[in-house]
Parts: C-alpha cells; structure tokens; sequence
C-alpha cells in the first residue's frame, strides 16, 4: 500500500476538515481508484453535484495512472467569474 | 498579448484597457463580473473566492491563449479577483481587442464561458442566515 | 435606464461603467471604439467627427431603447465624441448591464452594428497626403 | 414655385459648399422630388454610395410629402463608432 496526498479547495476542504488528505492506496492507482477511495472514505463526496481530480495542475482523465511524485487535488465543482 | 492575472486587491478596469489597447485596433470589449447582492432569491451580504493559484493560472492562460488563436484576436487579458468581496465588487475582467468587432465580441465571450466551467476558482456566499459554496450541491 | 451623450470632450470608461453598474446586475459588457493608425493600408494622422447632433441623439435613443427592450437588459448608455481626435482616442463607449451575461453581449453588439449603420455621425480621416469623408464614396 | 431648405452634414457639405443648401420646386414635393432635384442640381450627389433625407429628424421614406416648415437635412452615409 501507498499514501497518496491529495489537495482540499473549497467544499472539500470543508469535507475533510484540513487542506490535505491521505488515501492508502496499492502503488500506481488509477484517477477512477481515488476518485472511489475518497467516496468511501468520505460519503460525503458523492452528494456534490460532481468533482474532478487534478495532476500536476491539470484535469485529469478517469483512466490515467498517478505516479509517485504527482502533485494532485480535488476540485469540486468551480464558480468562478 | 496575453495577460493572466490572480489579485486579492481592487481589480482596474482602465488598467485591464490599456493592457490590450492598440493603435492597430479599433475594436475593444470587456466583460466586467460583479458581485450581486442576491442569487435565487436570497440575500447576499458578502462572499469569499478560493482558487488553486497555479492551476487557475494556467487554465486562465490556455483559456486565453485558445480564444486569441480561434478569433484572430490582438490581446487578451483576463483579471480574476480572490478573497473576500463585497456587493458591487469586480470579481473579473475580461478584456480583448481586435481589428474586428464581431471577433472581439464572440472571443470575449468565450473566454468569460469557459472560464466559468474549467477555472479552478470557488466562490463562498454569505448570506443572513448562512453561508455555502456555490455550484457545489445539486 | 439609457444614458445617450455626444461630447467634444474626452470620454471616460469608469463614467461609462458607473451609469450601469447596479447591485442586481452580474453581468456589464462595454465596447469601446478606439481611432486606429490606419485604415485600407493609408496612416492616418488624426479625424474629425462631425455629427447633427438633434437626430443623432434621437437615433442614440431609439438604439438604445430597442436594445434595452429586445434583450431585457438592465441598462444602456451610449456615449459619442465629435470634434478632432487623434490616434488611440476612444470616439465610442457602449455599456451595458444584465442580469443574464449572454443578453448583454447581444445587447451590447447590436447597440454598435445599429449605431454605425444609422446614427448620423460622419468621420474625416486625414492621411499624410489628403482627407476624406469614410465611407461615402464607393 | 417654392424655396426647400436643407441641412448639409459631412460630404455633402463640400458638394454644395455651404451648411445649407435652397432648392426650387413645386410646392408639397416628394422626398424622392428633392433627391432627383439635388442631383440634378449637384451632380456630386450621385456619385455618392447613397444618401438619405431626413425630415424632422427622422429618416424619410421615398413617397413621404414634405410640408412647410419641414426640417430637413441630407444625411450622407453615416461612419460614427
């Protein structure tokens, strides 16, 4: 297993109650593993209207991998402007 | 020209203009976002903009970046306020010139679009009776 | 509200913004007009608007009002110069305010293609070598 | 035989070389009367793209009569904004 240290901004911050949070994960998951992770963890992200993850500061696809050193964040539906 | 730009301090709306004036072009338009003093039917007495600043800033920049080349435009500049704003404060600027009106129009217009669905930016309204993050609830 | 202006004197983007701004609109859109240096491949020095100035207020007017009705908007203002200006000078200022952004850009839009195509302002473009009055001959 | 008065703006101005312009014609004419009779009379005019006539300051139509005391003005084509 692996941690795996996500960024918290906006409504996920509120979520997990701190700026960070740490899923244990096996090595190498994909977007879509953290994604199921965090709901289990925290039910309370599956009742938000819907939530990305970012890697290395941009979108990032369902399929794709998260490799050691990746910096990542949830961002909860955006209401900027 | 592109100019990106995050402020926790009054954005300026004769700045943001003379960052894409041009003697080359006639063209200018600006889409000036304000915060309103209600939202569905509630009061709205203050609010608070969170942004993931490194992401917002390249989001904005290939935002930008995307209408100047789909719209032949001149300049693009594109001012985002964060922290806590009042009612009637600016929250974004948008400026974008042009030798041609109707692409300043529609790239303008873009830009204050797909800012709003991709831009890492959350806004927090406080209301009399509470507060709670816009968008982020069905 | 419509606020309609023809001035010798330089006109003001924050007056502009002012006259519409209001706590209930989100959205404001401004074109702004500017004298470019050139025009069909000849530098221009410098211009003069002339206008008559009882019919163009009307048709200002009429514009704006049309405008204001057809998109729901909040508010227009239409300022013009008249008199000499010089490369760079604003010689127009829409704004407008909505509650819904996609109304003001509309709004905005038709405000300028109605004003160039009826208004009677006329402008004298000075090159180096000669003047004319734009667009009246084929 | 009646003296019609009109308001000259921009090019037509350097055509007829003055503010205004007085034309002769049957009383109550048509706008397109005065149109045929500046043509006539400043052959410039019809090298012009167009021109209008305003009458009380508002656009007129072609078969519109003009009455004594009418304002008028040639309306050359406009180039505000």
């Amino acid at each position: 297993m692996e941690t795996i240290t996500l960024l918290c901004f906006g409504i996920a911050r509120d979520i997990t109650g701190a700026a960070t949070v740490s899923l244990h994960l096996r090595p190498r998951p994909t977007v879509t593993d953290l994604r199921q992770k965090l709901i289990e963890e925290y039910p309370a992200f599956g009742e938000l209207v819907s939530f990305a993850i970012a890697r290395n500061e941009e979108y990032a696809s369902e399929e794709e991998i998260v490799e050691n050193g990746d910096v990542l964040a949830i961002i909860p539906p955006v209401s900027g402007g | 020209m592109i100019e990106i730009k995050l402020s926790d301090q009054s954005l300026s709306i004769d700045k943001a203009y003379a960052t894409v004036q041009d003697p080359t072009c006639g063209g200018i338009v600006l889409f000036i976002g304000t915060i309103r003093n209600h939202n569905k039917g509630k009061t709205v007495t203050h609010l608070d903009f969170e942004s993931y600043a490194p992401m917002a800033l390249k989001e904005m920049n290939r935002i930008a970046e995307k209408a100047k080349t789909e719209h032949k435009l001149h300049a693009v500049t594109l001012h985002h306020r964060v922290g806590e704003l009042t009612i009637g404060d600016i929250a974004v600027i948008i400026a974008v010139s042009s030798h041609h009106r109707k692409a300043a129009f529609a790239g303008c217009e873009q830009v204050i679009d797909e800012l709003k669905e991709h831009v890492p930016i959350w806004k927090k309204e406080f209301l009399e009776d509470g507060s709670y993050w816009v968008n982020a609830r069905p």
